[in-house]
């Protein structure tokens, strides 16, 4: 089965579990790896080239820490942060650095979805709770 | 004079620590908030949008599978939240007096841990400040949290006594015991104890060694005068 | 001696109520995760259990309208618990100076009320004990809070002075006044700023008329010595 190819990173198991399942339920996803921290993250980019990336910012090391040494080595690489923080530093931190989107916790899977595909082909995405406030 | 200016300077320091510990008490329910409800609650939300939960060609038992998985979920964050507002939340304890502060506290300890504690009470009648009584309950609260963490909850005991017009808790155990020299200053368990206990005028004191260990505090009930 | 007794009693009172306030703000943190999210949650949960989700003779878009339903009252919690949150932990203002400090704290005012504040900083540069920080931040939050719900958010003004070795801080509004002899002590907000400051040694005031209030603080540097 072909279709996007996507990495979860997040230090809960089970919502990365939620995530799994949410997408592989959907046609047209295929998760090709899954962590829990800054290291995952910058390990799953160089060795699966990923379509996307979905990026948590509490865990260790740090998700935020991990977008800038990812996007140095693979310019191109979609990376959606996923989180529950809605703090403004982290917003703007994450887009800075070159992130595509900025997604809260909270998401239904299959908005999740549709925002994954945007992302794919080249667009944007801020969370409406967090746009308005910007 | 200079030992009331000591005096004075201890009682600031240990009550600007108070503040910066408060602050970091706060930060740690924060966190605990962001760790735990929060991600299960996020999990349930992404759930429940799922297909499976409206789509007609799906089978009504796999559908009560999805529906029971976000159910856990939810009530697993519930409990959490209820734990976190608990733990947040002091008995009233106005009008308490002293047995029923440590009665409660010891109470509290038992029933969550389902470990059981020894308590002995001086029953001198002794009126005490609400800051007082808020200091002693939370001074059992973590000495005993942490005597059932850290001292594999081993003849657990809570002594009461009254000398020399001051009140003296002691917590203790006969656990394995450790070296609080190797303790860090910054925590906001044991530290916070020793702030909270000399921000009062009161004194704190632990004894340890391997057959066990004793937290005290004492609090002077005439206040700074004789402190 | 006599002087520095009172001064004494005086902070040793003013950090006990520090420490009941405290408290009682823990308990206002849990009534209000108690009456919000987790009444919101709660009313998920039941509708979870509801037969309309499983149940294969419902069409398709009541389960959707029921699922729905659940979802809002789900993300409804989470915003709610999100707030909670926020107001809980402070900024890390370990690294931040005394102008950075007090920016922070107007500009997280203005971006949660969307209103606008004038600021004036003085600019001398000062060491400030972590607590002193913490002190002038939740000074700032709450004598804003307060000039937005009660006095209209008119006018609003921060003005840090700095004078014979003291840091001043006004906050004040062009808002309907009140008396302050009308507020009891033992609110959370005035009574809280008031022992928060005095519990370090400093001075707080509040001015009120027709025309605005004005709440002030001002902390010594050179600490206890010369408070
Ligand atoms: N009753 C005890 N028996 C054995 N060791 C103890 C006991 N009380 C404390 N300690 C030791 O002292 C350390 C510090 O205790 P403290 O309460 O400050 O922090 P903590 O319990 O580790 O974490 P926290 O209380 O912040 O959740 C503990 O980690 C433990 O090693
Ligand atoms: N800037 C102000 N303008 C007008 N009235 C004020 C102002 N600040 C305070 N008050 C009055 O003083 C009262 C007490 O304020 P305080 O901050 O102690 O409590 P609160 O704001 O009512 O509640 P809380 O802060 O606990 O949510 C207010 O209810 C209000 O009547
Ligand atoms: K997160
Ligand atoms: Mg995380
Ligand atoms: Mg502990
Ligand atoms: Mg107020």
């Amino acid at each position: 089965m072909t279709g996007l190819r996507i990495a979860v990173i997040d230090d809960h198991p089970l919502f990365r579990e939620g995530v799994r399942r949410s997408l592989s339920e959907i046609n047209g996803f295929q998760i090709v790896g899954e962590g829990c921290t800054k290291e995952d993250a910058i390990r799953i980019a160089r060795d699966h080239s990923p379509d996307v990336i979905l990026l948590d910012i509490s865990m260790p090391g740090g998700g935020l820490d991990a977008v800038s040494p990812i996007l140095d080595h693979f310019p191109d690489q979609k990376i959606i942060m996923l989180t529950v923080s809605e703090r403004s530093d982290d917003v703007t931190k994450a887009l800075n650095s070159g992130a595509k989107a900025y997604v809260l916790k909270g998401v239904g899977s299959r908005a999740l979805a549709e925002i994954i595909r945007a992302v794919a082909s080249g667009e944007g995405y801020v969370s409406p709770a967090l746009s308005a406030r910007m | 004079l200079l030992q009331n200016k000591r005096l004075h300077a201890r009682v600031q320091r240990a009550s600007q620590r108070a503040a910066a510990l408060n602050e970091s008490y706060l930060r740690r329910i924060g966190a605990d908030i962001h760790d735990g409800p929060a991600q299960l609650m996020a999990f349930a939300a992404l759930r429940l949008d799922s297909d499976v939960l409206v789509n007609p060609a799906v089978s009504e038992e796999t559908r009560e599978v999805e529906v029971m998985a976000i159910k856990e979920s939810l009530d697993e964050a519930m409990r959490e939240i209820r734990n976190i507002c608990e733990g947040l939340v002091l008995p009233h304890i106005e009008a308490a007096d002293l047995p029923e502060i440590i009665q409660r506290a010891v109470k509290a300890h038992e029933y969550r841990t389902g470990s059981s504690v020894d308590i002995s009470i001086s029953g001198t009648p002794v009126q005490l400040e609400p800051s007082a009584k808020i200091c002693i309950y939370r001074f059992i609260q973590e000495a005993l949290n942490n005597g059932f963490q850290h001292g594999g909850g081993i003849e657990q005991r809570v002594v009461e006594t009254f000398r020399d017009q001051r009140v003296v808790v002691d917590v203790s155990d006969s656990g394995p015991g450790f070296d609080p020299a190797d303790v860090c200053r910054s925590g906001i368990g044991l530290a916070g104890l020793r702030d909270r206990v000399e921000s009062l005028g009161g004194h704190f004191t632990i004894e340890s060694s391997a057959r066990g260990t004793r937290v005290r505090m004492s609090l002077n009930l005439d206040g700074l005068e004789q402190a």
